[in-house]
């Protein structure tokens, strides 16, 4: 499909407002619908995208397996990391009162950086998944 | 600070442990990060089971949310036992896995395969240390994922069939059981256990109730191998690689073992009448079958480790009779077992995985002899052989002698008959194997067999001795199994305690 | 210090050297400890402190483990030599496994020695039939060693469930005086006797002994049916059923010994017998028939291990046990063949060994208590056991026939283990104040007097005529004698064979009913019979039928 | 002179041990006479009692012992040696 100029020119239309959608989701998260989980499918569309039209190895110059291997534990770890943060803050773990200058803002703050490590871990299993069944040679 | 911190760590260590074990990505940093992780899982399983023996349960709200609202851990007397068997089983899996996957598994995955484990037991610590219908859920799968996972890693081709056939039968019981908790959310309003407990009583129709207990009793009875559902139990344990093997038929269906009490004691009492029959009465049915049906099926399996795993269900039966006897006795038995059937088969799968790294097979007739080329690994899987029959002397005649003591007390002395009896099976099983190992003249594999190194075989050595040494000096498991009956079979009825 | 001293079992020092074996290379190291192990192990016989110890709570159970008194001296004064002499014997055998079995072995039969509960005694108990399993198949024969495994299992079950019925007696677990006529006490009673090799298990003993490794046999002989006569002392006193069960073992053991060709084997019916003698002064029950019981159990451990030592070093030195294939050793082999003498003079009760000690307290015990029948019977049993161990068996090995032209020469720790034996038989026979002083009831009788030497003397140079004059008859031969291991080695294999052929037969009579049968309902029956083996095999859709099923089921009978 | 056959075939080292044997049971039970002794059953107490039993029960017991070995002899080995 590489040769196919309409769909290539037009994914290259596409793809920055993708990331930026999915940034505004990501963001939004907190006053709209939204949230780190659809925010990172659809980051994780934009790539896909791409790697349909160009081919699965331009994909990986994007994301690298490596990468992504490390992206995924990475999420999680930013999850569970910030719970422990609110530990050393004198709360329970996952207690976000006491993150910023007042509980509210503090809440805040937590549910925002858990946020990121949702949509960093959901991205790269995204895409892990989609690497993994097109890289499937048929038997 | 770490101290009040504790019912959650002893969960986030092993999960922090696997997340960085993902993403060293490196063999050899994996094995250490995992093996730091779990001694510190460990550590903390020990210091809680400390503070709840002396100043009972413990609670921890995550994120300072009233239990109404949010999740409680809760750590109890029932519940601590558990979490030092799983982190101890843990630490002895891992310790194991270290030369055993250098042969069993493709070396690119060996990172991963520790992640899995670690996973695993932050999910199943999680599931013990939970007091939260739901969240109990969320660590069930995330156990059962990774398990699947672990299996799968197997080298044997059959092992990805397990998986998949263990994939599917999981999802059934963890659908099952999520049916159930929303079952009991509709009913009482909470999915906090204290609170369930304190509103049933105002539950006037328990309809609902009742088919929650039908779907959560079930969904359990698939994850803990009761009979018949245990079908999926043999291959996925003959054919995961053999750290796996012994981590999963040492702590999984124990959690689940354990999951059962809290919800037949805690919450729906065991001794109610369902219909024509009491709780009780259908899971003693369901075990004896369970101990009898079998062993009888170990004693025409031809692979040890199918062997083995065959005995798992049988044990599972002892275990699950204990609870449905339902007095002190035969709930300490019950607990009891649970640790040291955790010990002997783990002891005996590790030694016959050492057998299988060595020799090549795990087959009861390319085995004959190896008790002369492999003496250590051969004693202790007679150790844990013995420790399954129950000979006095071994862990195993403790647990033993709880249950029939326990059947005695009920009132049931046919029932104590039937558990010597089903021991008979049990010599027959052990016995096949014993004659192969050390009576025949050795086969060619057995002469074949080399060496295998010392830290595969230390952790085999230390739970074959703890079996022995809990078989002699029975004060310390009895301790804690015998609290744990108590607090199960609790003050007020039908109240968590 | 003493109550310190009171819990230490002297099996303690036993089993830990055992696994200390187990530890260490082959090599001075581990040769130190084995032999120190029983050496500790005979000192501390002598420094426990008489009487019981503390109870340990166990499983809701008052257990003693350490109980002394000079009867459990006594064994374990036996016991402890038995097993440093073995080790001083065995010193240059390599197998670790044998060493630390043989230590296992010995300290078992030393914790039954000293138990002071039947809970303690039981699991010693079992432990001695692991270790002398493990000795057994330290030689290299795992089917006598199974078979010999299968027959302890057996004796084992029935101790046990003996156990379970009197421990819910009034008594508990205390060590007591039975008497045989609950199904408790009997069943206890069957168990020991299996141990001491009573009929019909009595084949076992030479069954298994002579399939051990050259020294591995002479542990074999010092303990289980020692042990045997020890607990049969303790809890069967004056058991009149004793006194046939014991006359026929001396007869039949006596009968064995005088027509076997293998050596060990010999030796091994005459453990039988001696034991017959035991356990026939165990059965009167005086208090001096019981301490010559004791007294002779002490003396047969001495002088059966000297035989089986020799034995072993005629095995080692020629590669040969039988004896229609030895001879002329004497001038060959002389430590060994003096030590050959010593024992088998000591076995026959001739005047100045420790055997007619012994005997001889067992003999006046019968005289005492007007056994008559017992008394006459096994007179002439001495008198039979004086041809075999004094003239065949030194005759046929040492003098008669072609002597080979080299054997491989003995190490020096085996002549001293076997010269240190000789020793102690010799010794006891000029002193018997030395024995009297293990065993005090028979202190009263005197051994050494004219009429009593005289008396043996007699018995002994008549029985020596007889071999003269029928010494043809008696050479050795190599053939098989029918035993009672017939009973579970041919019998079986006999019955399966008929039911093999009576089926066949059955199948040509029933063939066409059974093909009807099978294509019709047969058919259905079997498939679930090997899902419910086969689990494994399962179709994830049936469990998940089985599932759904039980849901189903659990509802339904919830809604009923 | 002719040679004895079968049993009583005896050479003659073995017919001088035998005599010195018969000569030194003749003098035991000799001195037999002259020893106090303490008989529990009456006829063991007699002189030279021990000398004809012991005779006696050594040849029965070799009677009994060769009659039930070839009574009871198994041809052939054993089946699991």
């Amino acid at each position: 499909m590489r040769l196919d100029v309409v769909l290539r020119v037009t994914t290259k239309f596409i793809l920055a407002p993708l990331l930026l959608f999915a940034l505004y989701v990501q963001f939004h998260g907190d006053y709209g619908p939204g949230g780190g989980f659809q925010a990172g499918v659809i980051a994780a569309a934009a790539i896909i995208l791409y790697g349909l039209i160009n081919g699965l190895a331009a994909a990986r110059r994007i994301v690298p397996d490596a990468v992504l291997e490390r992206l995924i534990p990475a999420g999680v770890l930013i999850y569970a990391l910030v719970g422990v943060a609110g530990m050393f803050t004198g709360e329970n773990f996952l207690g976000y009162n006491h993150l910023a200058h007042d509980a509210v803002h503090g809440q805040e703050w937590g549910v925002f950086l858990v946020e990121a490590g949702v949509f960093v871990t959901v991205f790269s299993s995204m895409v892990g998944i989609f690497y993994a069944f097109a890289g499937r040679r048929r038997a | 600070m770490i101290a009040a911190h504790l019912p959650v760590l002893v969960v986030l260590l092993p999960l922090f442990g696997g997340l960085l074990a993902a993403l060293s990505r490196h063999n050899e940093a994996a094995f250490w990060i995992a093996l730091v992780a779990s001694i510190a899982t460990l550590a903390a399983a020990a210091a809680l089971a400390g503070q709840v023996m002396a100043g009972g349960p413990i609670s921890y709200r995550i994120g300072g949310w009233d239990p109404a609202l949010g999740i409680e851990y809760r750590i109890d007397a029932v519940s601590a036992p558990i979490l030092l068997l799983v982190a101890a089983m843990g630490v002895a899996a891992i310790v194991y896995a270290r030369r055993s996957v250098t042969v069993e598994i493709i070396p690119e995955r060996v990172a991963w395969y520790y992640t899995m484990m670690l996973i695993c037991l932050a999910g199943l610590l999680g599931m013990a240390a939970s007091g939260d219908a739901f969240n109990i859920f969320v660590f069930l799968e995330i156990s059962s994922l990774s398990t699947y996972t672990l299996i799968a890693l197997g080298r044997d081709r059959r092992a990805l069939l397990a998986a998949y056939q263990y994939l599917i039968v999981g999802t059934i019981g963890a659908t099952f059981y999520v049916i159930g908790v929303g079952l009991l959310y509709l009913s009482t309003g909470t999915l906090n256990f204290g609170l369930i407990v304190e509103r049933l009583p105002e539950i006037t129709s328990p309809r609902a109730l009742i088919a929650a207990e039908a779907f959560i009793v079930v969904g359990i009875a698939l994850k803990l191998a009761l009979f018949p559902l245990h079908a999926w139990l043999p291959n996925a344990y003959a054919y995961a690689p053999s750290s796996a093997t012994a981590l999963l038929a040492s702590t999984a269906t124990k959690v689940a073992v354990y999951l059962l009490a809290r919800y037949l004691f805690a919450v729906f009492g065991i001794q109610r009448s369902v219909g024509p029959i009491s709780v009780a009465d259908a899971l003693m049915a369901l075990s004896l079958l369970a101990m009898f049906a079998a062993s009888l099926a170990a004693i025409f399996q031809n692979d040890i480790k199918r062997l083995l795993a065959f005995s798992s269900v049988a044990q599972i039966g002892y275990i699950t009779l204990g609870l449905a006897i339902a007095n002190e006795a035969g709930v300490t038995g019950a607990f009891l077992h649970i640790m040291n059937h955790a010990l002997m088969k783990g002891a005996a799968f590790m030694a016959i995985g050492a057998i299988l790294i060595s020799a090549g097979s795990s087959k009861l007739d390319e085995l004959a002899g190896i008790g002369r080329t492999m003496p250590v690994a051969a004693g202790a899987l007679t150790v844990a052989g013995l420790a399954l029959i129950g000979v006095p002397g071994t862990s195993g005649f403790v647990s033993k002698w709880y249950l029939v003591l326990g059947a005695i007390e009920a009132g049931r002395l046919w029932l104590a008959i039937l558990i010597v009896a089903s021991s008979v099976l049990a010599v027959l099983y052990v016995g096949r194997i014993l004659e192969v190992i050390w009576f025949r003249e050795p086969a060619k594999r057995s002469l074949e067999a080399q060496a295998v190194p010392l830290s595969l075989l230390a952790p085999t050595l230390v739970l074959a001795a703890l079996t022995i040494w809990f078989g002699l000096d029975a004060g310390f498991p009895v301790e804690l199994a015998s609290s744990a009956a108590k607090a199960l079979l609790g003050v007020s009825k039908g109240a968590l305690p | 210090m003493t109550d310190a001293l009171a819990a230490m079992s002297p099996a303690y020092p036993l089993i830990v050297g055992s696994l200390a074996v187990l530890l260490f290379r082959r090599g001075v190291v581990q040769d130190a400890l084995a032999l120190l192990a029983p050496l500790a192990a005979l000192a501390l016989v002598w420094l426990v402190p008489e009487g019981t110890s503390v109870p340990l709570q166990w499983l809701g159970l008052q257990l003693h483990p350490v109980a002394s008194d000079w009867l459990a001296r006594l064994f374990g004064t036996a016991f402890a030599l038995a097993a440093a002499a073995g080790v001083l014997f065995a010193l240059d055998r390599r197998s670790t496994m044998e060493r630390a079995a043989a230590l296992l072995y010995a300290g078992a039969a030393m914790g039954v020695a000293f138990a002071g509960d039947l809970a303690t005694l039981f699991v010693y108990w079992e432990l001695m039939a692991i270790g002398s399993t493990l000795v057994v198949l330290a030689g290299g024969a795992s089917q006598a060693a199974l078979r010999y495994a299968l027959m302890h299992v057996f004796g084992g079950i029935l101790f046990f469930a003996g156990l379970g019925i009197v421990a819910a007696e009034p008594g508990g677990l205390a060590l007591r005086v039975f008497q045989a006529g609950s199904p408790g006490s009997w069943l206890l009673l069957a168990g020991i006797l299996v141990n001491a090799g009573a009929p019909p298990v009595s084949a076992w003993v030479a069954d298994a002994y002579p399939r051990a490794s050259w020294s591995g046999a002479v542990f074999l002989s010092a303990f289980t049916t020692k042990a045997a006569v020890y607990v049969l002392i303790r809890l069967f006193p004056g058991e009149a059923v004793l006194v046939p069960i014991g006359l026929f073992m001396a007869i039949y053991a006596l009968v064995y010994a005088l027509i076997e060709n293998d050596i060990r084997r010999m030796l091994s019916y005459s453990i039988v017998g001696q034991v017959g003698f035991m356990l026939v002064a165990v059965g009167i029950g005086s208090e001096h028939a019981l301490a010559a019981a004791a007294a002779h159990a002490f003396v047969h451990i001495l002088y059966k291990s000297l035989l089986m030592m020799a034995a072993g070093a005629i095995l080692r030195a020629t590669g040969e046990i039988r004896l229609s294939a030895l001879g002329g050793l004497a001038k060959l082999m002389p430590v060994t063949a003096a030590a050959m003498v010593v024992g088998g003079f000591s076995l026959a009760a001739v005047p100045f060994t420790a055997g007619f000690v012994s005997k001889s307290a067992i003999m006046a015990a019968l005289a005492d208590d007007h056994a008559a029948l017992a008394w006459f019977l096994l007179t002439a049993v001495s008198a039979g056991s004086f041809l075999y161990a004094g003239l065949r068996l030194p005759f046929f090995a040492l003098v008669n026939g072609k002597a080979p032209d080299t054997v491989a020469p003995l190490p020096v720790s085996m002549k001293l283990a076997m010269l240190v034996m000789a020793a102690f038989n010799l010794a006891i026979g000029f002193s018997p104040a030395l024995l009297a002083r293990l065993a005090p009831p028979i202190g009263a009788v005197k051994v050494l007097s004219a009429d009593h030497i005289l008396f043996q003397l007699q018995l002994i140079v008549a029985a020596g005529i007889c071999f003269g004059v029928l010494l043809k008859l008696l050479a050795p031969k190599s053939r098989i004698t029918i035993d009672f291991d017939w009973l579970w080695r041919e019998l079986p294999a006999a019955v399966l064979g008929r039911l093999i052929r009576a089926r066949k037969q059955l199948q040509g009579f029933f063939e066409p009913v059974l093909t009807t049968a099978r294509s019709g309902i047969g058919e259905r029956f079997p498939v679930w019979a090997v899902r419910l083996l086969e689990a494994g095999n399962w179709r994830t859709g049936d469990i998940a039928l089985a599932a759904t099923a039980l849901l189903g089921l659990a509802l339904l009978v919830a809604a009923v | 002179m002719a040679t004895p056959r079968g049993i009583l075939a005896i050479e003659p080292r073995r017919r001088r041990v035998l005599a010195i044997a018969v000569v030194v049971l003749l003098v035991l039970v000799g001195v037999d006479f002259f020893v106090e002794h303490h008989g529990a059953f009456g006829i063991d107490g007699t002189p030279g009692f021990a000398a004809w039993y012991g005779f006696a029960s050594a040849v029965f017991f070799v009677a009994l012992a060769l009659g039930w070995a070839s009574l009871a002899a198994v041809r052939g080995g054993r089946r699991d040696d």
